[in-house]
């Protein structure tokens, strides 16, 4: 569909940024008297050196890649979801809510766990979805409802372990801590491995598959047009007998799904239990990784698995070789300054 | 309330509604222009970082202000170059700049400080306003430090420029259809250009006054998603200065009102006070308070 | 021999004047001790979600690791048992912890809290103390509470103020917090805070209060603070390193507080008058022998 | 238009200098390509010292190109400007005014948000403002024009006449020596025009220089010293007597050898009028019954509005743009909804259904509005051929790309849609094929029975024109009724079978096409039957 030149502009600038990117973060490392060679080998030790480290990363990448995947699909109908980081909480208190309702536990098949994260994907996709009513109702732009619906429910998570009558663990000794109740173990996203040593749950296939799907949804689908054609020219779409509407709630709904969803993974295959602070700034990297996606799927997942790589590394580098995480921020910060700005240069052709 | 703890919480209002102030009054115009700056947040958080190191190393909180404004300048000039020259996202520039700011002042911190500084940094002292501090009850709203009072005198200023002025009218113009502008021969791109920076020096200073003035210290990530509230006063204030203004101090007295109501022995959850201003301006957006007009052409780039 | 590796994890940032502080205080102190005995490896300020990743690459490289703080308990009992090797040590734990590799240490908070009310009250000359905790969690709010009763043990007609800034780091919320206590004519304050204890520093230097100090002593740097309560947590940094050097490490839940001397947990005041000092060792012998009962954690 | 031709003789005192012409600007050489498309090429000409200097062309000819370049809005691919014997080379508007250009745009630059006044003050000056001082200036400045206007008032309440006076007064503050009007007489009522060409006469008898774009010659008969026409953005006629040389201009103007200057596009011989008597009451197929439909600020689109079209009959809605025909088509394809009265097909009631009821009743629609509301631009040919048909060529919700473009392809081959391939953006097509394709749509809609064409041959060349003009005609000789909307009298006359006129809002007369009507039809349009 594309000529090898085509591609090469597609990819190469994003490409370009990183490797600007990775190298300041090489001269701030020296720039800071740590040894080269002991920080590169901490960070290639926590990123690859080991299963852990690896399906940590994988793991990461998956919560990363499906923000990125909603994110691409809404901006399918030029809609731009920042709200990742509440649509992960809502996911996480309605999973949390699930898997600690007793009837739950005891569902047969895999159900026990597969219940839990549909709800938990439907209470962020309920949460994307209301700003998408906010925005054909009244016409709210979807950008700023989005952000504030983050910011209310990430305190609403808050609330939601810190009170006993919400989702707060029985106060049994005067040391309980605000999360709730460990999930029980039939609950738990089934372990790909087996072993915790290297614990790659079912959250990986799944995410691939949602991504093939997502990927033919927008190529192929009916679906995928009419997003298309909502998001360019929402009057033509209307008289093409589009319900314009219609898509913008359910653009917003999927993309809040793919969110709640990470959070439903992240608290039954990694967290277990929910506590504040619980999404962790997931919901805006993900944002990152499906902006710099450029639209595309495979982009989201090359951008989640290279941030949940360097984020691994990060960890292992201040570890090993006394360089502070906060490079990680500024090399991800950078990234994505360089790819924003490189856009203007590929999109300057196609301009109006 | 006794009237003892009215005065403190107005006077702690002001306080914390102040940094919010300075941001969005910087943020409005910039948003009155067109331009979305989700960078405030690492625009305070690089002003709080200057104004910490320059009061430090100097020893003089003036300069530690002017240390602050020539941090977030070449910041605020990034976020320029990306969303008025190269026509960037606006909001991812702006999520970049806030990550990558978090990064380099973390580092920068330590590094100039060392890991384990107990230094106090020299800041301004509340300073009572002669006459109006010797009021009885509201004696200690009075005291305060002087960027307090430039902050409201900013404020009006930018209200008397929006309204009355030449410029005023460009600035608003271009945020409602900047090729409109373009054509009657005002040079739009100079125009966004300064409306960035004059975010950039605003935040700069609401940063600082977390620092070098409120504080006298500076801790990692310290503005706390304050750069965020902000920009959720200015779309509360419906794009409006004096209405913004409120919007700070209604925020600022949410916050109060946290260390406010356990001494009155009322218990309502911390959360809900804390999302008090979110929820509110949400219900604004929504369209339950009033109906909300953006300027037009809001985040969206410029063409010429 | 073979020297001992140690990693140890303080999820806040070691310069925060504080709990996090204070343990790595207790590490370095440590250090100084054993020398090459002991190679340390150290990951700070670390979010939520990473906390498992990093105690596994702790683990995956350390015969002993140290979780400085509760919160990283939970995720301590997840990754433990895939390192039945390795010896889990979690300062401010709680009890509870049925882990064979995992040793829970309790630092009793509300204890000394207690004994910092009596200090408080007998040093203000107002007759209002005050409290400021960061999150509203159960080892803060009883600190709080037994702070209180301390005080009023002393003087049942004090005025006693307490809140929570949701958030240890914030600095201008507990500046604000502390000034509606002075406001109520609160002079002496106290904490469980990290970073925000310098908003609270701030406030009092402001209105010409005082402070009492957590965690470690530094009387005589700075006359804004008029006593210190000591609470161990680089004491049992320290008590765990001490342990495993010497192969006396043992699992399990372990209170520490007053029972285990002062450098577990102590009350300083910097300049007292004899009777004070008389006071509070009365008080804190019948903390330990149970004539006063305080709450857990 | 008598009154605009016994101007000229009006105006009494020869300007100075309009003998011995001076040259306020040169151009000489001045090209400009967009991409790969040349929109001008090697363009030499001259303005002078106290003329009305009139551009004339064809939609897309290059005439607004030119004016930007002078305003300096555009920079030119190649060539150079002499203005006042200097070298003129702007690098933007605010160059272009600081030399004595100014230039009232095709589209409007004024912001509604504003007042009239903050609008004439926008760029000026950046200081405080003495409102009070500039609104008396003003209003001094436009009284010596004649022109009246409200300072304080808000852009967003004014007329399209009254806004066209905003933008130029806003021009008169620079005192200009050139004075660009681009097309300021496509929006206005007759008396609005006269007034318009007064101005344009003093101004230029103040010594300055006015270019002005129109496509209407009586505009030029009446004010223009000199005429210039453009074609596919090269010089094709110049006249120094434009009223004696107007059969020469409007063959370049349209590089058609047998058109005649009573019927300027020849559409008399595109026309095969067929006499229709009017429906009998059983044979109608679609019926409006008292549409009233006001605007979100409450503002009176429509009046009152019952009209019932036949089948096979084509009735033409005529009237000067801005006088409900765009409310009126909006309201037909579902995009409005009538704020009172009622609209059947075939006796079925759309008042509120939905775009995509209103096709599935069979009513087609060929919006007024190809880019806005008949197509996607950025999707492509193939998807815009079946925009509202996708689902016709999917299964379990995945598109079967090869039978859609299959399908397009033939539709498009018999309509003669001409494009490099179905995949093309349907953006990049030139307006001609862009609204072939939009027909072939719209023609083709399943048990089509009523057809909209709104304003259907708007920016089309002839041969595009007579495509367009047999579609319709054919669609009408199947039995489907048609209302056609446009505000080209000759087109209706061309093609309709009936004409009622939309002035205001209302449907203020009603005649036959016949050509002896069209005195009638003008003073029906420009409100003069009141
Ligand atoms: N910015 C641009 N980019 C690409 N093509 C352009 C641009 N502006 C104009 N064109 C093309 O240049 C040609 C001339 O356009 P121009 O607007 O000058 O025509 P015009 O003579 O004013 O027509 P009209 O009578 O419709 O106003 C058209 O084909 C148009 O599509
Ligand atoms: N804005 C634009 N950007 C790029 N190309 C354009 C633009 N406008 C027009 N073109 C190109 O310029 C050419 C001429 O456009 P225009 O609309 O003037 O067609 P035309 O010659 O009038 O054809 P038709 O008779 O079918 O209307 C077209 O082939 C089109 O592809
Ligand atoms: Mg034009
Ligand atoms: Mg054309």
């Amino acid at each position: 569909m594309s000529s090898p030149s085509a591609t090469l502009a597609r990819i190469g600038p994003p490409l370009l940024a990183v490797l600007a990117a990775l190298t300041v973060g090489l001269i701030v490392i020296v720039g800071m008297g740590a040894a080269l060679d002991k920080a590169l080998l901490a960070f290639w030790r926590g990123a690859f050196g080991n299963g852990y480290a690896i399906s940590a990363s994988l793991n990461r990448a998956v919560s990363l890649a499906l923000v990125g995947i909603g994110f691409v699909i809404a901006n399918r109908a030029a809609l731009t979801n920042v709200g990742g980081e509440g649509q992960i909480a809502m996911g996480g208190i309605a999973a949390t809510a699930l898997c600690l309702f007793p009837p739950i536990a005891g569902l047969p098949l895999g159900l026990a766990f597969v219940v839990p994260l549909l709800g938990a994907a439907l209470a962020g996709g309920a949460w994307g979805g209301i700003a998408g009513v906010l925005r054909t109702r009244s016409g709210t732009n979807e950008v700023i409802a989005t952000l504030l619906l983050s910011f209310i429910a990430t305190w609403l998570l808050y609330w939601c372990v810190q009170s006993e009558a919400l989702l707060r663990q029985p106060m049994t000794s005067s040391a309980t801590l605000p999360e709730s109740l460990p999930i029980p173990e039939a609950t738990h996203v089934p372990l790909l491995t087996g072993s915790y040593s290297s614990p790659v749950t079912l959250g990986l296939p799944i995410t691939i598959a949602l991504a093939a799907v997502a990927a033919l949804v927008l190529a192929r689908s009916l679906f995928g047009f009419r997003l298309s054609a909502v998001g360019l020219n929402p009057v033509g779409a209307a008289r093409a007998g589009i319900n314009v509407g219609g898509h913008i709630v359910s653009a917003l709904f999927i993309a809040g799904a793919f969110g709640g969803l990470a959070g439903g993974l992240m608290l039954q295959g990694e967290q277990f239990s929910l506590k504040a602070g619980f999404s962790s700034g997931y919901g805006f990297d993900g944002l990152v990784v499906g902006l710099l996606a450029r639209n595309s799927i495979t982009g989201v997942l090359a951008g989640a698995l290279l941030f949940g790589f360097m984020r691994s590394g990060g960890i292992a580098m201040e570890m090993g070789a006394g360089v502070p995480s906060a490079l990680v921020s500024i090399l991800q910060g950078l990234i994505v300054v360089l790819i924003a700005g490189v856009a203007y240069f590929q999109d300057r052709r196609s301009v109006r | 309330m006794s009237f003892e703890l009215l005065a403190v919480f107005l006077a702690s209002t002001i306080r914390l509604a102040i940094p919010l102030l300075f941001a969005a009054t910087g943020e409005l115009v910039s948003e009155r222009a067109g331009v979305v700056n989700m960078s405030v947040e690492g625009m305070m958080l690089a002003g709080a970082f200057g104004g910490a190191v320059g009061a430090a190393m100097t020893g003089s909180p003036w300069l530690g202000l002017v240390f602050a404004v020539l941090t977030v300048l070449p910041i605020a000039l990034l976020q320029s170059v990306l969303t008025n020259s190269l026509r960037a996202n606006q909001i991812v520039t702006g999520i970049g700049i806030n990550i990558l700011v978090l990064g380099m002042t973390t580092l920068g911190y330590r590094a100039l400080f060392g890991a384990r500084s107990r230094e106090v940094i020299p800041g301004f002292d509340a300073v009572p306003v002669p006459g109006l501090a010797q009021l009885p009850v509201l004696g200690p709203v009075f005291t305060q430090i002087w960027l307090v009072w430039l902050a409201f005198l900013v404020a009006a200023a930018v209200g008397w420029m929006l309204s009355r002025t030449g410029l005023g009218i460009v600035l608003r113009g271009i945020g409602d259809d900047p090729e409109a502008v373009a054509k009657s021969g005002a040079p739009v791109g100079a125009l966004r250009h300064g409306a960035v920076l004059f975010t950039g020096v605003m935040s700069a200073l609401g940063g600082a006054f977390l620092s070098i003035g409120d504080i006298h210290t500076f801790t990692e990530g310290m503005t706390n998603g304050a750069g965020y509230l902000a920009i959720v006063a200015v779309i509360f204030g419906n794009w409006s200065l004096w209405r913004t203004v409120l919007a700070c101090l209604l925020f600022g007295a949410a916050t109060a009102l946290q260390f406010q109501l356990p001494a009155l022995g009322i218990v309502v959850p911390n959360a809900l006070l804390i999302m008090l201003p979110y929820l509110l301006a949400f219900l604004a957006v929504a369209g339950l308070v009033g109906r909300q007009t953006a300027p037009r052409a809001l985040a969206q780039p410029f063409w010429k | 021999q073979d020297p001992l590796t140690v990693g140890i994890l303080i999820p806040g940032s070691k310069s925060d004047k504080g709990w996090m502080e204070s343990g790595f205080d207790g590490l370095t102190a440590a250090q100084a001790k054993y020398g090459d005995q002991i190679v340390v490896q150290m990951i700070e300020n670390i979010s939520n979600a990473d906390m498992e990743q990093a105690l596994t690459q702790l683990a995956s490289q350390n015969a002993l690791v140290i979780g400085v703080g509760g919160q990283t308990q939970a995720d301590v009992l997840k990754v433990a048992p895939r390192f039945p090797d390795v010896k889990f040590s979690i300062v401010g734990g709680n009890a509870g912890v049925e882990v064979a590799n995992v040793a829970g240490y309790d630092v009793k908070q509300a204890e000394i809290a207690f004994v910092a009310g009596a200090a408080a009250a007998m040093l203000s000359e107002t007759g209002a103390v005050s409290y400021v905790g960061g999150l509203e969690i159960p080892s803060i709010v009883n600190a709080g509470t037994e702070f209180g009763n301390g005080a009023r043990y002393i003087n049942p007609d004090i005025k006693y103020f307490e809140s929570y800034t949701g958030d240890f780091d914030d600095v201008a919320k507990s500046k604000e917090a502390t000034l509606a206590a002075i406001a109520q004519g609160a002079d002496i304050h106290y904490h469980i805070l990290n970073l925000g204890l310098r908003g609270m520093e701030q406030a009092a230097k402001e209105s010409g209060t005082h402070i009492i100090g957590s965690y470690s002593n530094y009387c005589g740097t700075d006359p804004l603070y008029l006593a210190y309560s000591i609470t161990g947590v680089g004491y049992q940094v320290q008590y765990a390193i001490d342990e495993a050097v010497a192969g006396t490490w043992v699992a399990g839940y372990k209170p520490f507080g007053l029972a285990m001397g002062a450098d577990a947990s102590d009350m300083i005041v910097c300049d007292p008058t004899p009777e004070m000092t008389e006071k509070l060792t009365e008080i804190m012998e019948d903390i330990k022998s149970g004539k006063i009962t305080v709450l857990e954690g | 238009m008598a009154t605009l031709s016994a101007m000229k003789e009006a105006s009494v005192a020869p300007p100075p200098g309009r003998d011995q012409p001076v040259p306020r600007l040169t151009m000489s050489g001045v090209g400009k390509v967009f991409g790969a498309f040349t929109a001008l090429a090697n363009i030499d000409i001259a303005f002078h010292a106290g003329e009305v200097h009139c551009l004339l062309g064809e939609n897309g000819a290059g005439k607004s190109t030119l004016c930007n370049i002078i305003y300096g809005l555009h920079s030119p691919s190649s060539g150079a400007m002499v203005c006042d014997g200097v070298s003129y080379a702007p690098a933007n508007p605010k160059a272009a005014l600081a030399s004595g250009v100014a230039m009232v745009h095709q589209h409007f630059s004024l912001i509604p948000e504003l007042s009239v006044l903050d609008n004439l003050l926008m760029g000026q000056r950046f200081g405080r403002l003495d409102r009070r001082g500039e609104a008396a200036r003003i209003v001094t400045l436009a009284e010596t024009y004649g022109l009246s206007l409200d300072p304080h008032a808000l852009v967003a309440d004014l007329s399209v006449g009254q806004r066209q006076r905003v933008e130029i007064v806003k021009c008169l503050m620079h005192n200009p020596k050139i004075l660009i009007l681009d097309e300021p007489t496509a929006v206005l009522l007759p008396d609005e025009i006269t007034a318009l060409l007064e101005i344009c006469r003093r101004v230029a008898d103040s010594g300055s220089a006015v270019v002005m774009v129109t496509h209407k010659l009586a505009e030029i008969e009446a004010i223009a010293d000199r005429v210039t026409v453009l074609h596919r953005g090269i010089v094709a006629a110049r006249s120094d007597r434009p009223a004696a040389d107007m059969d020469g201009l409007v063959r370049a103007m349209i590089q058609r050898p047998d058109a005649t200057g009573d019927d300027p596009a020849g559409l008399a011989q595109l026309s095969t009028r067929r006499h229709r008597p009017s429906g009998k009451a059983a044979d109608e197929v679609a019926q409006l019954d008292g549409i009233s439909l006001r605007d979100e600020l409450g503002i009176a689109r429509l009046q009152d509005v019952t009209l019932s079209i036949a089948r096979g009959e084509i009735v033409g809605i005529a009237g000067v743009e801005g006088n409900g025909q765009t409310e009126l088509g909006n309201m037909l394809a579902g995009l409005l909804h009538a704020s009172d009265g009622r609209w059947f097909v075939e006796g079925q009631d759309l008042s509120k259904a939905s775009p995509r009821q209103i096709t599935e009743a069979g009513v087609g629609i060929v919006p007024e509005d190809r880019h806005r509301v008949g197509a996607v631009d950025r999707l492509s040919l193939a998807d815009n051929i079946f925009l509202n048909r996708m689902p016709h060529y999917s299964r379990f919700g995945i598109i079967d790309r090869r039978r859609q473009v299959a399908a397009a392809s033939t539709l498009a081959q018999q309509f003669d849609v001409r494009a490099a391939g179905m995949g093309v953006r349907f953006g990049s097509l030139s307006g001609g094929n862009q609204q072939k394709a939009v027909l072939a749509r719209e023609l083709t809609t399943p048990n089509l029975r009523f057809l909209l064409a709104a304003q259907p041959t708007r920016g089309l060349d002839v041969g595009a024109v007579k495509a367009v003009y047999s579609l319709i005609r054919d669609a009408a000789d199947t039995g489907v009724g048609v209302l056609l909307i446009s505000s080209e009298l000759d087109e209706l006359l061309a093609v309709a079978d009936r004409i009622v006129v939309l002035y205001r809002g209302q449907i203020v007369g009603e005649c036959t096409t016949d050509a002896s009507n069209r005195e009638q039809i003008g003073i029906w349009m420009s409100g003069k039957h009141t």
